[in-house]
């Protein structure tokens, strides 16, 4: 339970209260009591949500009742058949994926899983994928290639694991190769952040041809503790890191980093796991119709010219870039 | 020394700090012409001291004078308004561009290395710990794009601590950015040699330089994948001074060797004569044409 | 149960060895005719116990009847004139031909599984360890090729020993045959499924077994690269009786996913669903252009 | 020092007493006393060497002073550099790869690698691969087709490491996919036998497009011993199974199973490094220069009809395999 759902939290208790006490035959007056009650908190849901803080947004996105890739595959896809292993070292229980259905299209789906609960956590590793989360990926990826299948990627991680046995196994490596591989697949690939986007381990999944985000995702360059550890020297200036940083779907969408905001439903994706899940397939449905319609190596082409764009930069001198005398960046290439 | 150098030099215990050079490493203490003339190599432990983008031209190319830089008036902008406690962003990047002499954290171009035209891009770590933003992935992003358009190797320098958290997701992107321009010209079938340098950290070794088609490391350059603040704080448990090496990183399979300074140039110039594609045949077809479009 | 089977069964402490099974792995005794309705699945461990290549098919496809034996005239010949204490090479394979009433280790045609027209390749390890020599190669060569010509999924279900010793380099050399044949069909886009049971050693698991598309263990199969009479020998150190299990690979990311018998053809069925490239409309191209050619 | 040959280094230690007894001035008669025992120690070898059992040419493969990888990359590739690792967890010093020039010809080229004394022969793990090896020998391979390299293979393993630790990290997989590659690069490839050709630990670096063999090597489905154990139920009956085996070059050329026996000089590989890395490298230039010509894409096509040819079975009804009532197998591969 974080702060601010606290005090709506109570009223859907009073109501919940009402409401065991009552009875279909219960006075119209304690009905009417019942239904304002309802207005009121739907109101005051309304009200607190739209002016989440971005450190809140943070708390959401991490909101330990928030749904994970295994609840949205469970309600998303049908005859889903989980795939395991990266066929080197083993099977990241951080990273999830296998092929299925959504809404009748061959899937393959891939995305980070968290656990509940100290055992699922361990387990999981937090959603810390690990290089063997990330090579499993890769060998899903190109699966999908081989047999015309679009991708899925469900971004929800802290960051990529961190520790001596990640380095010796080279997470950096895995993370870049992971991009490079996204970066050319012949095929369809619709990317959801649909809770924490945590640095490279996110991004690491994260290369598309559209990347949709749900409403209290985050995605960030460094967890806000990370960000105020490098930039404050102190991991309680997180909520500031959390402001400075830009993480919200809302910001990076005004920014054309994301292509579009998945809406949850009021309180939350947690409060909702259904409709959460409806939400987020309507989407990707329409993003994956769209896609299917563009030749594979078109799609290529695009992707490297939609990541080509991402960046804030100035030129001081736009259009004269001197090498030997002349330009060698053409002009068109400019706009990207 | 002038006079004018000793009163510039911080002093530490008396001694002109510019005449000693401390190694960071191992904290041996170098009489400063002779640790420059040794290619700022610590002579006691055999760690590689950091090197300026200039110092590393001038170790690399054949001729440091005849660099053509690419892409030089790429600057940063400061999309998210962003401030720190040590300043305001584009005041530290203007302190960064003064002290460093650089307008960005790398700086790519045109030299040769052994004879060999070759697309070069070097780090500089003074720069706000040669961390990659928007700026820095544009000029890396146009320099691969470069490299594949005229069919010449690339070789990058890296030395940095990671995305540059001041430019947020903007910063982040710059990591798929950067990789897949990587991607592109290694399908193009055109070399691409990294050289890692310490430290060579997070965001630039999880994306563009570990994908390399050889990986260099330099002696006791530090490769890592979590940032150096990230360590230090409560996330990695057991890392030991000696780890993330880049004989640590060798060993375990991560790059392809570790080459003393004083034999880079020779041994880029040998891969890229091995590496590099028919160049005499292609040379007329593709170098020609290059060298036309741009004059 | 009738007399004569009473008759014909070796009897071990005065049970009639025919009547009861037992685990090869914990040793419990099952009556034979519940551990045949249950699929000679121990009830104790959950060992998957080996099944000839009939009970495989009648398991594994629609309809067994109608499963059509491809290059089943293909026989093993005898190029080293190979001989062993236990007897002549071709003495051997006429005995195992004998005792298991099939011609090679490797039994291929075309079937089908939920509907889907299938390539079904089933081992038999009751025919010398399942053991794959030039026919068992060529059989195997020739399916993945027929699944390939007439683009329909391909299932392996794997039982081995390894390569055949009789046949020398010859036996060796059907381990790059049939990987490269199944590399070709991963080329096309064709799916191909293997299926380990117990035990899936040496020669098959390091070749065409191990690029399959999509790997599933049979419960408390053994996979392993090491032959059983090795890992029995000196170089192994350390091997357990739990190492090596299909369990254990797929813990160790080798195999996709650990299903249990009942569930295998539902399984396999989906993924053929899932993976087969758009077959509705291929159907009309290639498929009947197979189906044309086969009269 | 090997039973058949210490009758021949007898003789080899008295013409070395002899010469240096002599000098220069010595009367003509101790000269001719040294030519002739010269003679006879040419003739005594070709005799001993024409003569050797299978068993006997294992020894001889398995030499303790037998050139191995190294040192004929050292005297054959100009301008070698190493290159390591498998970029996913280790670097395999029991195969050994970079690239360098060939008498002119830019090559990739990866070998097994045994060491000598126990400190190498550990450090090598004697020459038994770990899956790392064959990772790393995977990325050298493909780094030759990128870069339009063809690529030599030097095989010399007693077979790939059974140890608990390759089995963790897939071994099988390893050997398979690195076949799996070869099959299909699109750039030449020579395989040269060198020393011990044992088993799926050296077929995984042995498909190509020529398969040469140094005269005294051996290629083999198990190890003698390994057969002994298999087949005797013994490994002491290793003599008998490298009878059975049919495991020399002789044999192995006889039965079309590799392209060329490449000849040895007088006494074996390990008494003269120099003679051997000249012969060696005759026989590699002239398949390059071969293969050099061919167009990729029908170097792959025929390296598979190479190996899909490469059998021993015959058929009850040739051109009859029935399904569905009619021939699926076209007339025109029963020839592979
Ligand atoms: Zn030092
Ligand atoms: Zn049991």
């Amino acid at each position: 339970m974080l702060d601010f759902e606290r005090d709506l939290d109570e009223l859907r208790s009073r109501i919940a209260e009402l409401e065991a006490e009552s009875d279909l035959d219960s006075a119209s007056d304690v009905l009417r009591q019942l239904e304002l009650m309802q207005l009121e908190l739907e109101a005051r849901t309304a009200d607190v949500f739209s002016r989440l803080t971005p450190w809140q947004r943070v708390q959401l996105a991490r909101h330990r009742d928030r749904p994970h890739t295994l609840d949205f595959i469970e309600r998303m896809i049908d005859g889903f058949v989980e795939l395991h292993g990266d066929r080197r070292h083993g099977d990241d229980m951080a990273v999830v994926g296998g092929v299925g259905s959504l809404q009748g299209r061959r899937v393959v789906i891939v995305g980070h899983q968290k656990g509940r609960g100290t055992r699922q956590n361990v387990e999981r590793n937090f959603g810390m994928a690990h290089p063997e989360g990330y090579r499993k990926a890769i060998r899903l990826f190109q699966l999908a290639a081989r047999f015309g299948l679009p991708v899925i990627t469900l971004l929800d991680t802290p960051g990529a694991g961190p520790a001596l046995e990640d380095e010796e196994r080279g997470q950096s490596w895995a993370i870049a190769e992971s991009m490079a591989v996204l970066a050319r697949l012949e095929t369809p690939i619709v990317v959801a952040v649909i809770g924490e986007g945590g640095s490279g381990g996110a991004l690491a999944m994260g290369v598309g041809d559209r990347i949709l985000m749900l409403e209290h995702a985050i995605y960030s360059v460094a967890s806000p503790e990370a960000a105020a550890a490098i930039i404050w020297r102190d991991s309680k200036f997180a909520e500031r890191a959390a402001e400075a940083l830009g993480l919200t779907s809302e910001v990076l969408y005004a920014a054309d980093l994301i292509d579009r905001i998945v809406p949850e439903p009021p309180g939350g994706a947690h409060r909702d796991y259904d409709a959460t899940a409806e939400s987020l397939t309507a989407a990707l449905v329409e993003a994956l119709d769209e896609l299917q319609a563009i030749p594979p190596t078109e799609l290529v082409t695009e992707r490297y010219a939609k990541f080509r764009a991402m960046s804030a930069h100035v030129e001081s001198s736009p259009d004269e870039v001197v090498v030997d005398g002349s330009g060698v960046v053409p002009e068109d290439r400019h706009g990207l | 020394m002038p006079v004018r150098d000793l009163l510039a030099g911080r002093r530490r215990g008396g001694v002109p700090a510019d005449l000693w050079a401390t190694c960071r490493k191992c904290g041996a203490m170098h009489y400063r012409p002779e640790f420059e003339a040794g290619l700022h190599v610590c002579t006691r432990c055999d760690y590689h001291d950091r090197l300026t983008v200039g110092q590393r031209l001038d170790l690399l190319l054949d001729d440091a004078g005849s660099f053509q830089e690419l892409a030089g008036d790429v600057l940063t902008s400061d999309p998210l308004n962003f401030s720190r406690p040590s300043g305001r962003y584009p005041d530290r990047v203007a302190k960064a561009q003064e002290s460093t002499g650089r307008s960005e954290a790398v700086v790519c171009g045109v030299g040769h290395i052994q004879g060999h035209e070759v697309a070069v891009g070097v780090m500089e770590f003074g720069f706000i710990a040669g961390s990659m933003g928007g700026a820095a992935g544009e000029r890396i992003a146009r320099l691969f794009e470069l490299a594949h358009e005229r069919r010449i190797p690339l070789v990058m320098v890296t030395s940095s601590g990671g995305a540059r958290q001041d430019e947020g997701v903007f910063a982040l992107m710059q990591m798929a950015k950067t990789t897949a321009a990587a991607a592109r010209l290694a399908d193009a079938g055109v070399p691409y040699i990294a050289l890692m340098a310490d430290p060579t950290l997070a965001g630039v070794t999880a994306s563009f330089a570990a994908v390399a088609d050889v990986i260099i490391g330099e002696p006791g350059a530090t490769i890592r994948f979590a940032g150096s603040r990230v360590v230090q704080g409560t996330l990695s448990r057991r890392a030991q001074a000696d780890d993330h090496t880049a004989e640590w990183v060798l060993r375990r399979g991560m790059i392809d060797a570790v080459v003393p300074r004083r034999d880079q140039r020779r041994t880029i110039g040998r891969l890229i004569e091995l590496l590099a594609p028919a160049r005499a045949s292609r040379r007329a077809e593709i170098g020609d044409t290059a060298r036309t479009r741009l004059g």
